[in-house]
């Protein structure tokens, strides 16, 4: 372990700034990543499934 | 008296240039203007001026061929004449070639005339001028080259001028590097055969691989 | 082993059976992904020793560098998914080729980010024209290039095959950009201190690194089946498998 | 002009076509066959295919599934060879409004070789004479178009595809294509055409109903 406190591990020998704002940035975008895909599947399924009962309904119709 | 379809369109092209002068004027137009702007906006002092030279003049030569690439395309999607192309059996790649070269004709030809003068303008050094012209005469051929496959890119898009430079300027890039470092490294009585060589290269390669992907690109348009 | 080949060739192109396959897989991507990004960090951000000449910056490396190794290795997959589709006119090549682009281009995004943020304590300033941040540079306006044109077009299917070509000419022009950037670097900035690549590193810090670069080529396959699956859903929404899933 | 076109076989079929165009199905299970003497008329509504259909028969678009066969082996094996023998007219018309008739004349003509006099004597034809060696811009729509219609006279295609030659044209020239057409058929050439203009008293006409199939 280099690190002695988690105080001095957060400090990162006076490079805390850059070394989190690097990872910060890095999840930042990971996460965008991880949740564009998730959210636009979930749109997608209710949308079509929307689609399809309403088609359904006008087939019944008809 | 027959020419075939690429030799008559060459033909065609600079006719309508010849017609339309504005077209190619405009952005040689352009070209000084731009050149013009260095001065006044960071430093009018020679010395200053004659160490930047190089680079100025092939930055505003680079988006002066932008300019005037725009159009190489889009009227022959819009009138149909690109549909005849393809229609006479002919290749599209010795077409794409042939436009090619007559873009390089009315845009990178009268850039590299015109470009001495804008040395004059910004005090490039003497010995310069020579690396100059050599290296617009083989850089600006690739331009057109790459150029050509941008603006058979967005062809058939709405407002493709803007896109299309957006596509190219990155790959402009390494031409743009070696041209500015040839006239720079002359001006300060250093060899620049190595820059030129490069161009040259480049050149070639562009010239043998760019027409398939204008190719491929301008059987898009059609396929509307 | 052809035949091999030409089976799973047909399997790929495939949507229904790309859609079922990768279903098993995603969770065992997302358990990898997660296990060596932990592992990677842990040891890189615990256990790796401080560099003698960076200090304790030096641990960016280990997002920097494998996401620039990634954001170039996305674009030549892309290209390559492109040629695909342009030769073979297999459809999943092309939305294969399309989700590459903004995932490459979010990798190409955290090199640019992490490289400056790591130039400040290195080189005293944010931006540096450093010859891998420069060619990181264009190739992220390469990517965008692909991106827009890809919208700008009136068809889907136009714009996946003038994507693909644009894709190629950028692969092709790659290698001569970053020549060209490294030639150009050399004789502007000689002897700079360089962010990476170091003579030999410890075996504690290269082995983090290297468990990093393979995590998020993991991470990236995941990403890319994950978004492709998106694809799936909507071009094939009308086809009668699509709507057993929509309601069982 | 050319009467030669009855001396060239033209077979032009098409098996078991299938486009389809954003989701939607254009044709499907499509046979046809165009021999000498034929002049085939596509027909139906807006948006049925027509125009898709000439580009694929014209070799233009390659997006279909199926066949397509010139002389029995298919159309891309020889295209320039197929090009050279077939003259395909799209509604633009590709005439460039700074030049001339003559010259866009002697451009649309340039896969062939044609020498500068017959250029003239098709101009006259088709009532520009006069006007050869005037700009373009200073004629009107319907002019312009004849521009590109009196390479018929010219060109030694024996097949035409033309995609709605009518449109624009005055009452004389639409008895002129109507001659065209005519005259072109009876010589032992071909036609295929798209056209809302009636086309009944040319004998050999053959009419495809486009638009029957949907998605």
């Amino acid at each position: 372990m280099e690190f002695n406190s988690f105080a001095e591990f957060i400090a990162m020998g006076g490079h805390g700034l850059y070394v989190w704002l690097s990872y910060g940035l890095t999840a930042v975008v990971i996460a965008w990543n991880v949740a564009q895909p998730v959210m636009r599947r979930r749109r997608l399924l209710k949308e079509q499934a929307q689609r399809l009962r309403r088609e359904k309904k006008h087939d019944a119709k008809a | 008296m027959s020419l075939g379809l690429v030799g008559a369109t060459i033909r065609r092209d600079l006719t309508l240039a010849a017609r339309n002068p504005g077209e190619w004027l405009n952005p040689l137009m352009f070209f000084l203007m731009v050149a013009a702007l260095f001065p006044l906006a960071v430093d009018p002092d020679p010395k200053f001026l004659s160490k930047i030279a190089g680079g100025v003049i092939w930055v505003a030569a680079l988006l002066a061929t932008l300019l005037s690439l725009d159009a190489l395309y889009k009227a022959d999607v819009e009138d149909g004449s690109l549909e005849q192309w393809l229609a006479s059996g002919e290749s599209l790649y010795a077409m794409s070639l042939g436009k090619a070269l007559v873009h390089w004709c009315i845009s990178g030809l009268p850039l590299t005339l015109m470009a001495p003068l804008l040395g004059l303008m910004l005090s490039l050094p003497a010995d310069a001028y020579q690396a100059l012209i050599f290296s617009l005469l083989v850089g600006t051929p690739v331009l057109s080259l790459l150029g050509a496959v941008g603006a058979a890119l967005t062809a058939g898009v709405r407002s493709g001028g803007l896109l299309l430079s957006l596509l190219i300027l990155p790959l402009y890039i390494p031409v743009l590097i070696f041209a500015a470092s040839a006239v720079y490294h002359a001006g300060i009585g250093m060899d620049y055969k190595g820059q030129i060589g490069f161009l040259g290269a480049l050149l070639a390669l562009a010239a043998c691989l760019t027409p398939f992907a204008s190719a491929a690109a301008l059987k898009l348009n059609l396929s509307r | 082993m052809w035949q091999w080949l030409k089976r799973l060739y047909h399997r790929l192109g495939s949507p229904k059976w790309f859609y079922e396959i990768t279903a098993k897989w995603i969770p065992w991507l997302a358990i990898i992904s997660v296990v060596g990004c932990v592992t990677g960090l842990v040891l890189g951000l615990l256990y790796a020793p401080a560099d003698y000449l960076q200090g304790n910056s030096f641990r960016i490396i280990y997002i920097h560098v494998p996401a620039a190794i990634l954001a170039q290795s996305a674009f030549m997959m892309m290209a390559i998914a492109g040629a695909v589709y342009l030769i073979w006119k297999m459809k999943m090549a092309a939305w294969v080729a399309k989700v590459i682009a903004p995932i490459g281009a979010g990798f190409c995004l955290i090199a640019l980010f992490t490289g400056a943020i790591w130039g400040k304590p290195t080189w005293g300033t944010w931006w540096v024209w450093d010859a891998r941040l420069t060619s990181m540079l264009l190739l992220l306006f390469l990517y965008f290039g692909v991106m827009a044109l890809q919208q700008a077009m009136d068809s889907e299917e136009s714009g996946f095959k003038a994507a693909a070509i644009l894709a190629l000419v950028g692969l092709v022009n790659i290698p001569i950009i970053k020549y060209s950037v490294e030639w150009w670097n050399t004789l502007h900035q000689p002897a700079t201190l360089k962010l990476t690549e170091k003579p030999s590193m410890h075996p504690d810090m290269l082995i983090p690194l290297l468990i990093m670069i393979v995590t998020t080529y993991v991470f990236f396959a995941l990403l890319v089946i994950l978004r492709t699956r998106n694809e799936i859903l909507w071009h094939e929404r009308k086809r009668s498998w699509v709507k057993d899933i929509l309601e069982p | 002009m050319p009467a030669s076109s009855g001396q060239t076989t033209i077979d032009l079929e098409a098996r078991q076509l299938f486009c389809e165009r954003d989701d939607r199905v254009l044709f499907d299970h499509l046979d046809l066959r165009v021999r000498n003497g034929d002049l085939l008329q596509l027909a139906g509504p807006n948006g049925a295919g027509k125009t898709t259909l000439l580009r694929l028969l014209s070799g233009l678009n390659r997006d279909f599934d199926g066949e397509l066969l010139w002389h029995g082996e298919a159309l891309y094996d020889d295209y320039s060879g197929y090009a050279s023998l077939r003259l395909y007219q799209g509604h633009l018309a590709a005439v460039k409004k700074a030049l001339t008739p003559l010259e866009n004349l002697s451009w649309l003509v340039s896969q062939w070789s044609v020498a500068e006099d017959d250029l003239w004597q098709a101009l006259d034809a088709v009532e520009l004479g006069g006007y050869e060696e005037t700009p373009c811009q200073q004629l009107s729509a319907g002019q312009q178009r004849r521009v590109a219609l009196a390479r018929l006279c010219v060109a030694p295609a024996p097949l035409w595809i033309l995609d709605e030659p009518f449109t624009a044209l005055d009452k004389y020239g639409v008895t002129w294509l109507e001659q065209q057409l005519q005259k072109k058929v009876e010589s032992g050439g071909a036609v295929i055409i798209t056209s809302h203009h009636a086309l009944e008293n040319i004998a050999s006409l053959q009419q495809l109903e486009l638009g029957s199939v949907r998605a």
